[in-house]
């Protein structure tokens, strides 16, 4: 298993990072999903280890983590799930910062940084390459920063188009793994015209080392063929996944479908668009 | 942007560009009041709100306990509850920062009335996010908001109440945030959520200090407040946090028991800070009410504005100070409270209010314990009016068969 | 006892003792302080009641109607009306005088509940005469009374409604005088009580005075109030009438319109100021909605706090000597101004008060027709909250299909 | 038909002074109960003229006052009614000011008296013998009284337990016909217990040159048999009336029959209390 995201994100090829809840609606369900999602090309899998209130996340996937967790599933199950998986390809954790706060036993007059150690520490060990924390902007992650490093768990950020230029500075001294760019305001739901925005998204990030992976609202091949023209490296999608299991049929196959769709969106975007020199 | 380790801004990215607007906005409006801002927010306060509201004695209280007790009375404050203060100061805030529209959230309303009246009143296009269960529960707050000129959207996920609303209302901000401000209810919240909504209430206290010293010449001893978010209580407390011969108490809803049962992460009250522990939530690091893993557990109160599994994390750093005490009652107790003070002072408070009453009870009265000190001249804050609770305090009281409460046969002859 | 041929008691000999005592009263506690009564009144009605209200520019309305429209903010006063004024007055003289007990009636149960309230405060046994039927409509109500310790004696004679309530209640005085104080409801009945509820009321004009003048400098132009019995009219007007440059409009509830149906009895108003004749009604002589033949007929107003067949006979008076005018608006009107304040100004007012509201849209409105001159500066009472209001208004308001009315579709979802 | 109030209650004998509601349930029943109390012994009747606002009235007559409204009872028919009656018994009115007030056609200006004028003139015209006006207290009756005077009708007053001295000393300078003594606080109902309270009152009108009758509570021959021996010169009885012709069954003869039963309750009264010298 390649734990390497950042390679897995700027390979030759452009990537495609799907996103699913862990345990929706069950954990084995997962193992399953996840096999489909990779034998369909993901490169990088995000896989959500829910909590109980996602305020960064959209209606669909807030539905996922409810299912998610009325099936029991914990964080512990959560690691134990992704040690049990024979894949090759790399997994992201998506959660929330108190699920990283509570695990293990604080005492008190703990540091934050000792108090995150347990969760990045069990994470590396059950083989979980990186981490992305939506409600931890980079102002509070230093002491997460420094717990991935020890671990040699990557820390991803997510940048936003409201994201100002001197936030921009602070979050590329921060950044490891890919950059995950939003390319709009806003949650879920296709989304008629993504090239413009993530083409302003992309320029203002061309300078970073880092490969960039847009998302938000990617549900049709089309969508990735337009990011990847725009520049980007990645090609992120979650809800249209999600909805897929929420409909609960023939699931795997229709996933393995979608996420070949998506691959093959954004190899055909690689196609047309003219590749930088050197890359 | 913390009190000691709590507080922070632990928030989407999306949403931090326009939280440090908000962090500049507060320093030059609030603290440096450029161009006047708190001059006209205080003009609005008195003029639109009803400010100053009344420190009365209450003569009844006061023979029962054998102390003089004070009622600070919110309860008159326009729309029925301090929670216009923080309304109207971030209305206007949010006009001074050239913003054209308002969201907020509302659990059971008290907060979305409020705001659609501070709206209404400065000329604010404004959206409420509010649970559908909550909507249907809570109808008269519902016609208040959209008579006030409110769009209401029905939050139908989960289970369509407060937390919902507030998820809801984060994903709305985050897709406006250009043009919008985002009214957060209590002292909750990324900073500078917390502090600010404190300094739009801490007038209470300031008027507490003023007429309890024309009344008695002297502060008074102790302060008492209920708390769920905290905002009442931060409010009560924050301009006398200073004077140390003040005791301050905030009363948590006690709800049916202090026992968290983590099999079904449900705590059947509403204590974060009696019994929470250290986490982050809605963007800020406070104590709260989780389980070993983490994930917030459902609160419960007889009254649905203390029914928060968080609360602000200034009062977790008091209380952990030794500044605050935190201390809960029960249900019951609360409606003991409620009936107390309908009948004995003609002043029908709030169910949130009434736990602050019942902890009087609880300490100074017939069968009291009396675990604290809370001296002679104590002032409790009578944080809203309880019209909003009517139905509510009924059936409840009706479950309990209470003796201090009336028969409301009359109605059923 | 009168003014002018108005007035007088008109009442059975068995209460005359009574009235006789409670003008001894009135006369010793009230005009002259004695034992210092007024003070006790005054410093209750501020620490207990939250005076002074506020007087607020309502800046919409005033560009509106290119004027400078102020509000006074009775709907601030604790219970929620300017109601208590009065209710808190008149018990705390009956204390002074040594009563042990109040009685009194309500209709929609405003006065009911102020009484109620200021019965607790003073620790005064407390009954409420209340129409049955009244009582299954005003559910609230009834709880608030109740919660607050008053016995609720439900009127079964008759239709069950205010007329029959006021009928009981003086039966039960006729029965209970010795100990017992009738605390009357409006600026009605025989002397003392059209004055002694007209001066504690009268607060309200004090204030006008003094907040106006301290705002623009000047006195108002215009007052503006609406009038049922005419309480809370002549609390706003009764200060500033030895000043003749200030003009008093009292807005009556045209309701459905001004014509009387003589054979039914019924007149579908309550504007006695304006199309009442004179004759003699519940102790005294005033104006009147009557038949030829003297039989009191059943009024009507959308805003039940209105609907009352007589009115004051001070007001009565006013009229006659072209003090103050007498001016109505209908139902309808009456709603767009409660939904009008409502949405632009983030006060729901009450149905009563949202009569004195709709005069100003009548008169200086798009649509308007201008007949009288209110001047530059306009003070309107808002004599109450709407909280009670929003059942009615919600189904008044669908009836008609208003324009200005937002839909309440949010609820049925 | 005699007019003189006065003559037929302080007779040789004690009097009985029932109250019905004139047109309830019509003005020809009426009619009809008129004659069978007159035929049971009454020696003068005190018949209502219904006004929608009876504050003096308790339920019971309350309703009736109501039912007689209800089918078109007004003052006019009330006083053809009273013309057409032929009976020996002489009529006294009980009615509210407002119906005095509204008779006739006043113009601006008239006086009290003036407007006053009217509903005297005809009520003396129609044969009623006296007024009671329960809402009138003899501080506001002046203008009435001289109208009174001046068509020979008695004006009658109610003293009440609670009535002062100062008041009674008032009262007396206007008292004609009668006095109707109300013998306890309160409206109407079986008394347990009337000589004591009757006795009290009487004591206090003692050397007033008018007959004394007592009312309020009056319901059983032993009631009357009381208040004869406490003193009184007649007994006002109303509601136990007013109850037989709500109940509506063989009304006329249970009326007569009832008047005839307080009658001689009264007059056993009269038998067994000493009868003052001279009377």
């Amino acid at each position: 298993m390649s734990n390497d995201v950042r390679v897995a994100v700027s390979g030759d090829e452009p990537a495609l990072v799907p996103y699913i809840t862990a345990g929706d609606p069950s954990l084995a369900a997962t193992t399953e999903y996840v096999e489909a999602l990779a034998a369909g090309g993901a490169d990088v899998i995000e896989l959500g280890m829910p909590f109980s209130e996602p305020i960064a996340d959209g209606p669909t996937i807030q539905n996922a983590i409810q299912r998610s967790l009325e099936a029991g599933t914990t964080p512990e199950r959560y690691f134990e799930l992704v040690e049990s998986l024979d894949i090759d390809v790399p997994i992201v954790c998506m959660t929330y910062y108190n699920l990283l706060y509570q695990y293990g036993e604080g005492e008190p007059g703990d540091s934050d940084y000792e108090r995150l150690l347990p969760f990045v520490e069990r994470a590396a060990e059950a083989g979980v390459s990186g981490l992305i924390i939506p409600d931890l902007p980079v102002d509070e992650s230093d002491p997460l920063r420094q717990a991935c490093d020890e671990y040699g768990v990557d820390l991803i950020f997510i940048v936003a188009p409201t994201t100002t230029d001197e936030r921009l500075a602070k979050m590329r001294e921060q950044v490891s793994g890919f950059v995950y760019v939003q390319a709009r305001l806003g949650t879920t739901g296709a989304q008629a015209d993504v090239s413009d925005a993530t083409h302003e998204s992309l320029t203002r990030l061309a300078e970073w080392e880092v490969p960039k992976a847009v998302g938000f609202g990617v549900s049709e091949g089309q969508h990735a063929t337009e990011i990847v023209e725009a520049g980007a490296a990645g090609v992120v999608a979650g809800s249209v996944f999600v909805d897929m299991i929420a409909a609960g049929e023939d699931v795997p196959n229709k996933l393995e479908a979608k996420a070949r769709e998506l691959k093959q969106g954004a190899l055909d975007g690689a196609v047309s668009s003219t590749p930088e020199p050197g890359k | 942007t913390k009190f000691g380790e709590y507080g922070g801004q632990y928030v989407p990215e999306v949403l931090m560009p326009a939280i440090e607007e908000l962090t500049d906005a507060y320093e030059r409006y609030v603290l440096d009041n450029e161009d006047g801002f708190m001059d006209e927010f205080r003009e609005r306060l008195a003029d639109f709100g009803g400010r100053p509201t009344p420190i009365q004695r209450a003569d009844r209280l006061s023979e029962r306990y054998d102390a003089e007790v004070y009622l600070k009375r919110e309860d008159l404050l326009h729309g029925g509850a301090h929670k216009l203060n923080n309304a109207l100061g971030q209305v206007l805030l949010a006009k001074y920062m050239g913003k054209e529209r308002i969201v907020a959230e509302t659990g059971a309303g008290q907060h979305g009335t409020a705001t659609a009246m501070a709206a209404a009143h400065l000329d604010m296009p404004c959206e409420i996010y509010m649970g559908k269960r909550d909507i249907r529960r809570q109808r008269p707050n519902v016609f208040r908001m959209r008579l006030n000129g409110a769009e209401l959207n029905p939050v139908t996920v989960g289970r369509g109440t407060l937390k919902e609303a507030i998820n809801e209302t984060m994903r709305d901000w985050a897709t406006s945030v250009e043009d919008t401000h985002y009214v957060i209810g209590s002292i909750v919240g990324p900073h500078p959520f917390p502090r600010m909504v404190r300094d739009f209430h801490s007038v209470i206290g300031e008027e507490i200090r003023a007429g309890i010293e024309e009344k008695t010449g002297d502060l008074p001893d102790s302060l008492v407040a209920c708390a769920g978010g905290g905002s009442n209580t931060m409010g009560t407390f924050h301009d006398l946090v200073p004077d140390e011969e003040v005791s301050l108490f905030a009363v948590e809803a006690g709800g049916d028991g202090l026992i968290v049962d983590d099999e079904e992460g449900v705590a059947p009250h509403s204590a974060s800070l009696s019994t929470g522990s250290e986490g982050v939530l809605h963007g800020a690091r406070t104590k709260l009410l989780q389980d070993a893993d983490g994930q917030i557990v459902e609160s419960h109160s007889v009254s649905s504005g203390l029914d928060y599994a968080g609360v602000g994390p200034e009062l977790s750093y008091l209380v952990d100070e030794g500044r605050v005490t935190p201390v809960n009652v029960d249900d019951t107790a609360a409606l003991e409270g409620f009936h107390r003070l309908s009948r004995t002072e003609g002043i029908i408070p709030a169910l949130e209010s009434a736990h602050a009453l019942a902890f009087l009870e609880a300490e100074l009265g017939p069968d009291a314990d009396g675990e604290h000190d809370l001296g002679e001249v104590i002032v409790v804050n009578v944080s809203g009016r309880g019209d909003k609770d009517l139905e509510a305090v009924i059936e409840e009281t009706e479950k309990r068969d209470l003796d201090a409460a009336p028969s409301m046969e009359v109605l059923y002859e």
